[in-house]
């Protein structure tokens, strides 16, 4: 989220689009209801289905899976071609005015750059036109048409209610309905939010539509206000946290994993420090050098000097171009390249798409750890042709599974201490409140004791690789169970010097003198202690900051980029909603996204840009500078805007002996999944409680197909596709219409996630159904919009 | 920065979202009734696991000063306290008791033989044993020093590790220590999906 | 003095058991008349075991009850002369017995309270069974039983003590009827004159 | 009624049916969770049950070719006048608290199930294990302690609130007049005058159909069973008495039948 929960309710209009929040967030959603009570803003929800967000929208508008960048498109022109954009916000805080190279264009679905042989894009022309001290070049009368926001208004009068129509299957009055109350807050004095969630993440492009968003936003003068902003509804207590701590090509903090072209740290800081591109951009990126070395004086402690690069060799490297994203490495561990696999606190067949090949894949292990507080179906997987019935026909008996399991007993929440951080980036500590149960121990403990017992293999055995392994720095008081809260003060930082915790990343040196596990927690337990346990109860603003209630990253900021909320000359465009005001000597307010004490026209808003302004245009997105409709994977229709590129032409699609995609003619119909409310995720199925409010699989069909095919409410029906199937009672319903695409019917087939093959309730699994197919920024897979046929059991 | 929360704060806190709404006292309007069933427990607070919303939680458990007896989670409601969730939480969180106390918890090691079809118990100590005798063997085959170009890479990629998602920082961040100390690189988190 | 067999130990027996059955029902039935009666419960086993066996007597009072109807209900047929007899109660009433017509085995009046105490005995089973199981029973037939079933008791227990009053204290040697099944010649021939001539042939 | 009254707001145009109000319910009063039959619905059961005792209605309706979905939270109103009350024969075993709460107080319950039968809302229902009745007890022990009500307590929306029933009928009052103002002329508060006012009200778009959201229309205690607790009770005890009196004053003139003996004919 750039806001956050508390600040939905400063809004004036929320679009719910890509998430439904009043189901899988219903506490964060009271917010949107307090902004509809106190300041009767409008609620517009967009989706396939008229879920339970939409039963408490003012407007709902039914579009098809998958298109929603042509309807975030087709907002863009619905407010350019209406004058409905915030003019003043976007020449201040956007790079609107930036000129463009004059190779770079777009035609029938590609950008320049495009090699149809390679299918992959050459980035070259995707860049502004630089003058020659290497800065951007700009018009700031937007009359050049090369400028960004030309080109953007060209790319997207296309983009009209009625292309919006016939590629969403909503009407076109239905879109300008909506259009028109969105794009009422493109003025001073009116601000508005888009909360979205895995319906947006879950495609084939997903970033770009996240960018859509964004760039509307930015039109709507939106970002950086109370009340504004784009917000991510994230769907696990620390998924946050957990992305913050890195991922398979992240160090912790957003710093880029090493890449073996990058043989020595000072490569690796030039490769991925970025120059400003504007005299006035603060670039804050610019201290990419003090954030890494920091960290890796917190991996290697004194072992980490200047003269060895601070340790930087004995980090892996990624190959040049290397992928080890999620899709990638399941596919190589079902074709057997891979050994050992450790899964904490994760249930990979439930979650990865195709279960099939999740199965056949882990069946190809040596070896699997699962650490968990039940027994999942990713443990019990050698098991899964008895448990799991008859949807996995080609799978193999447990006997001929050569697969050896270990599954621990892990703590749950209540039994250990430690800091989540939530969607606002608030990160809140709590405290072990009871034992575990039997025998099971704090994750902690036992990633501990794993890693103890490995390096004590190596130190009597010694083997590959010895020296990363052994200077990796575990100084803990108690090696076999770190405290969490010493930990907690690895990750702010120290000052090696004194001795005493550092009191924010700016503390943060490149000579080695500080350390920090992770630069964007930097501030997070100082010496005043553990802030993210703090429980102040002021909110001086009045917006909801509560900047004394646990901490918020970076630098206990409450709404990302705020400098934005104020003009050029730092007068904020709504005086009566002012997030951060300039007195004349510095900012006060939220902790200013701007430096404290730097007069308004210093620097640009956006001090993370290279740019120092916000981006319509962007290279750093693998399909284009701008985004564009593509169809999904697996379609009914061909792209109206371009039938010969229809799909992503760069998004990742796995191509095993398991992988398989389907053609309209045998899946006539467009198949989501979701959460339902009453439960969490896979767990809640071995809760009492979840399986009492929903306790048995369904899918959810429109009254026309169900008629169709004379399947009535109750009724049981075979879901499949070209991986697999699923079976269920019908729950027939006029809340799935069905649209009109291109003169064609379209259904919509309704799929709640939440069952498995072990638990207090149980039903198939829904990933039997859906594509290895992957966005290709992301790698997230395509779970909203493939293809599915329905049959009556 | 005071974590604890004691009974009468935590009554009154509770209250407080009707007390201060109508300046009633509902003290005033009670009657004899049942026995409050939180009325001599332990109160701890904690965060909600579920989605990221990241609703506090005010944990009552029982049994901390009774003689040969574990704690037990009595109840878990809202923490009136958090300007996020007020006391409030959804049908999951309200209900996250019978998350904890749960018999379908694991409470002891499991092992699956290759080839088996069932698990069968295991200690701690050999689980440890075999998980890293596993690690080391898979590690020492695949761990790759330099690269075909003779480019340092010390990289392990026939071992891959995910998790994260609703372990604290700190975890991960030791998973992460773990992960740069093996050189793992297929490593991922829920965030992906 | 000679005695007349006036009821057979199966009359007797039906009679008795349905009467026992009876008592419990409505004194249970008087504790859950009115909370002010709810005392009673407690004389009869508490307030849940008098819930669980009301209507448990209930049923055997209408079995009981059902017995006595299939020996009696063509005896207790009102003929004319019974019309009559109806016509002068009043003059029953005071003791007078001039211009009474005499009666056979059961009078106009032990008809009436038979015919009463039938007809109120299938209102109560009938309503009874449906308050028996509310969980079961459609409500809008549970809101009618719970006005049927009280008007019914109601109606039966007047009658009852009427019955009661008539049997023990109105007319002495009733009670010797009932319980040893004879009655003396001289008793059935002065309330029951017909019948005593049916019987004896005098 | 007494300033003491506490009350229960639902303002069904905040409800999002999450059912955290049913679980609270279940969870506090520590009711045994069951499993739950598909019923072609969102609804977690087709109606109360007796470890149920706090259901959300899902009414999902096409009105003009528009799809509405109203949900409503059902449980026991608190009437000021309640039917069960009314219809109970055991003493103590349905209780009207000073402060409005109606609590079924199952140690003194008989299980008879007149209550059920003298709801207008049809909300009490029997165990068939306990041969109990049971229902909302507004959480009387919560509320005695100066919490609020479990449902209330965990409400994400603030559909529920909770506090004196003269600030909450302002405050519905309120709510009303802005839905008016939202474009909804129909919007209303229904709080049951036929029961003599509950002390649960509801605030609904649609004022005019309660039966659109699963609620009586105009609810009040049966007739039958006001005529049976009321004149019925009344002419039948003047009945009782009369005939035993009548019998005593009978017998006290006219003394006992004669049996003639001696006449030998």
């Amino acid at each position: 989220m750039t806001n956050g929960w508390c600040d939905i309710a400063n809004t004036d209009v929320v679009l719910v689009m890509g998430g439904n929040p009043a189901e899988n967030h219903p506490v964060g959603f009271r917010f949107v209801m307090e902004a509809k009570r106190k300041r009767k803003a409008k609620l517009i929800c967009v989706d396939p289905r008229f879920n339970r967000t939409a039963a408490v929208s003012d407007t709902y508008v039914p579009l098809r899976a998958g298109t929603d960048i042509a309807f975030l498109g087709g907002l863009i022109h619905y407010a350019i071609s209406n004058d409905l954009c915030h003019m003043d916000y976007v020449r201040v805080h956007t790079n609107a005015s930036f000129l463009l190279r004059e190779d770079f264009h777009f035609s029938e679905g590609h950008f320049s750059g495009w090699d149809a042989e390679k299918k992959a894009y050459d980035k070259t022309s995707w860049q502004y036109e630089l003058d020659g001290a290497g800065y951007a070049k700009v018009d700031e009368t937007l009359e050049n048409p090369r400028c960004v926001y030309r080109a953007m208004k060209d790319h997207y009068s296309r983009y009209t209610p009625e292309k919006v129509a016939e590629i969403c299957g909503c009407t076109a009055d239905e879109f300008k309905k909506a259009a028109a109350v969105i794009c009422s807050t493109g003025r001073a004095g009116r601000v508005g939010t888009i909360l979205y969630a895995l319906g947006w993440t879950h495609h084939s492009h997903s970033v770009q539509l996240i960018h859509t968003a964004a760039m509307l936003q930015l039109l709507l003068g939106n970002i950086g206000l109370p009340g504004g902003g784009v917000n991510a509804q994230r769907g696990h207590a620390n998924i946050q946290g957990s992305t913050d701590m890195g991922a398979w090509n992240m160090l912790p903090g957003y710093l880029r994993l090493p890449r073996a072209q990058w043989q020595t740290f000072d490569s690796y800081l030039k490769a991925t420090t970025p120059k400003p591109l504007r005299p006035n951009a603060m670039n804050y990126w610019g201290n990419t050098p003090k954030f890494a070395t920091s960290l890796l004086k917190a991996y290697y402690g004194a072992a980490a000097k200047k003269e060895n690069d601070f340790g930087y060799a004995w980090l892996p490297k990624l190959g040049e171009t290397e992928n080890q994203s999620w899709g990638f490495f399941f596919d190589r561990m079902h074709r057997k390249e891979m050994h050992g696999f450790i899964s904490f606190g994760m249930n990979p067949v439930a979650n990865g798409p195709n279960t099939e090949k999740m199965l056949e894949a882990l069946a190809n292990l040596d070896w699997l750890v699962v650490v968990e507080n039940f027994e999942t179906e990713t443990a019990a997987f050698w098991n899964a042709k008895q448990l799991g019935e008859k949807f996995y026909p080609r799978y193999v008996d447990a006997k001929s599974i050569q697969t050896e399991v270990i599954l621990l007993p892990a703590a749950c929440f209540a039994e250990k201490d430690g800091s989540f951080v939530n969607s606002s980036r608030w990160l809140q500590w709590k405290r072990a409140a009871v034992p575990p149960p039997g025998l099971a121990k704090p994750d902690h403990e036992i990633i501990a004791r794993i890693f103890m017992a490995v390096r004590a293999l190596y130190e009597k055995e010694g083997g590959a690789g010895k020296e990363p392994l052994m200077t990796m720095q575990w100084n803990y008081e108690q090696p076999l169970m770190p405290s969490l809260e010493e930990v907690a003060r690895e990750v702010n930082g120290k000052d090696a010097a004194t001795g005493q915790q550092v009191p924010g990343f700016a503390a943060l040196k490149d000579d080695g003198s500080t350390s920090c596990g992770n630069w964007v927690y930097s501030g997070s337990w100082t010496e005043a202690g553990n802030l993210m346990a703090r429980r102040g109860q002021e909110d001086p603003t009045g917006l909801g900051l509560f900047p004394n209630y646990a901490w918020s990253w970076p630098a206990n900021r409450r709404i990302l980029y705020n400098r934005a909320s104020n003009d050029a000359d730092g007068k904020p465009w709504d005086p009566t909603h002012a997030t951060i005001r300039w007195n004349g000597t510095k900012w006060t307010g939220d902790t200013p996204d701007y430096k404290a004490d730097a007069e308004p026209h210093q620097y640009g808003a956006f001090i993370m840009l290279p740019e120092g302004v916000a981006k319509f245009f962007t290279s750093d997105l693998a399909e284009g500078p701008f985004p564009e409709h593509y169809e999904p994977m697996e379609s009914p229709v061909k792209n109206a805007l371009h039938p010969n590129a229809s799909a992503n032409p760069v998004a990742p699609v796995m191509k095993s002996s398991a992988d398989s995609m389907g053609t309209p003619d045998k899946f006539p119909y467009v198949a989501i999944t979701y959460r339902l409310t009453e439960h969490f995720h896979y767990w809640t199925k071995h809760v009492a409680s979840g399986s009492e409010l929903q306790s048995n699989f369904f899918v959810e069909l429109p009254e026309g197909l169900a008629k169709e095919k004379g399947i009535k409410g109750g009724d049981v029906v075979r879901v499949s596709s070209a991986r697999g199937s699923v079976e269920g009672p019908a729950l027939v319903t006029p809340r799935m219409q069905p649209l009109k695409v291109a003169g064609k019917t379209v259904y919509h087939v309704g799929i709640p996630i939440h069952w498995g093959y072990v638990g207090r309730v149980r039903g198939p699994l829904v990933n039997n159904l859906t594509p290895s197919v992957f966005d290709p920024n992301s790698g997230t897979p395509e779970y909203k919009g493939f293809l599915v046929n329905v049959e009556k059991v | 920065m005071n974590l604890q929360v004691n009974r009468r704060q935590f009554l009154q806190a509770g209250a407080a979202v009707t007390a201060t709404a109508f300046g009633f006292r509902l003290e005033a309007a009670t009657a004899a009734a049942r026995e409050l069933k939180i009325a001599r427990t332990n109160q701890v607070p904690s965060v909600c696991p579920y989605c990221a919303v990241g609703c506090s939680v005010v944990i009552h458990t029982s049994g901390e000063r009774v003689r040969n007896a574990r704690p037990t989670v009595v109840h878990i409601e809202g923490d009136a306290d958090s300007p996020i969730n007020r006391g409030t939480l959804c049908s999951k969180g309200i209900s996250l008791k019978e998350f904890v106390v749960n018999d379908r918890r694991l409470t002891k090691p499991r092992y699956r033989a290759p080839g088996a079809s069932e698990w069968t118990d295991i200690s701690w100590d050999q689980a440890i044993e075999k998980i890293a005798r596993r690690i080391k063997d898979t590690r020492d085959k695949g761990f790759v020093e330099k690269d075909a170009q003779g480019r340092t890479v010390n990289r392990l990629d026939t071992l891959g590790m995910i998790g994260g998602c609703t372990d604290t920082n700190e975890i991960n961040y030791l998973l992460g220590k773990f992960r740069f100390g093996l050189g793992i690189l297929p490593y991922e988190n829920q965030a992906r999906l | 003095m000679k005695f007349i067999e006036r009821f057979s130990f199966a009359e007797r027996a039906s009679h008795w058991i349905s009467a026992l059955c009876f008592l419990y029902a409505a004194f249970t039935g008087l504790a859950l008349w009115s909370p002010r009666l709810f005392w009673l419960s407690g004389v009869f086993g508490g307030g849940e075991t008098v819930r669980a066996w009301h209507p448990w007597a209930g049923l055997f009072f209408a079995i009981a009850l059902g017995v006595m109807f299939r020996r009696w209900a063509k005896e207790m047929q009102l003929d004319e002369e019974d019309q009559v007899w109806l016509s002068k109660s009043a003059l029953y009433a005071q003791n007078i017995e001039e211009g009474i017509p005499e009666s056979g085995r059961f009078n106009a009046g032990q008809k009436m309270m038979f015919w009463l105490q039938s007809a109120s005995a299938f209102f109560l089973l009938l309503s009874g069974v449906v308050i028996w199981f509310p969980e079961v029973a459609p409500r809008s037939l549970r809101l009618i039983a719970v006005l049927v079933h009280p008007a019914s008791a109601a109606v039966s227990l007047v009658g009852i003590i009427v019955h009661f009053y008539m049997s023990t204290m109105a007319v002495p040697g009733s009670m010797g009827a009932m319980v040893r099944g004879k009655v003396s010649e001289g008793w059935a021939r002065s309330h029951h004159g017909k019948w005593y001539r049916e019987v004896t042939g005098r | 009624m007494p300033a003491t009254t506490v009350a229960k707001l639902i303002d069904t145009s905040l409800c999002i049916g999450c059912k955290a109000c049913e679980v609270a319910c279940q969870e506090w009063n520590e009711q045994e969770f069951t499993l739950g039959v598909f019923n072609n619905t969102y609804q977690t059961l087709p109606d109360l049950a007796p470890n149920f005792w706090n259901l959300i209605k899902f009414n999902e309706q096409v009105e003009d070719g528009a799809n509405s979905w109203l949900m409503a939270k059902y449980q026991c109103m608190h009437c000021a006048d309640p039917g069960c009350l009314k219809a109970c024969p055991a003493p103590g075993a349905i209780v009207q608290l000073p402060n409005g709460i109606v609590d079924f107080r199952q140690e003194n319950c008989i299980g008879c199930g007149y209550c059920i039968t003298g709801c207008p809302f049809d909300v009490p229902r029997l165990s068939p294990t306990t041969k109990k009745v049971y229902k909302c007890s507004l959480c009387s022990d919560r509320v005695g302690a100066g919490m609020t009500p479990a449902c209330i307590r965990t409400c994400p929306t603030n559909c529920l609130t909770f506090g004196s029933r003269t600030d909450l009928v302002e405050l519905a009052a309120q709510r009303t007049e802005e839905l008016k103002a939202d474009g909804f002329q129909d919007a209303g508060v229904y709080d049951g005058p036929g029961v003599g006012g509950t002390n649960v009200l509801y605030v609904l778009k649609h004022a005019s159909a309660p039966e659109k959201y699963g609620l009586p229309k105009d609810p009040r205690i049966p007739w039958t069973v006001s005529l049976w607790k009321g004149p019925l009770k009344w002419v039948a005890n003047a009945a009782f008495l009369g005939t035993a009196v009548g019998a005593l004053l009978h017998y006290l003139k006219f003394g006992p039948k004669e049996t003639h003996d001696d006449e030998v004919h």
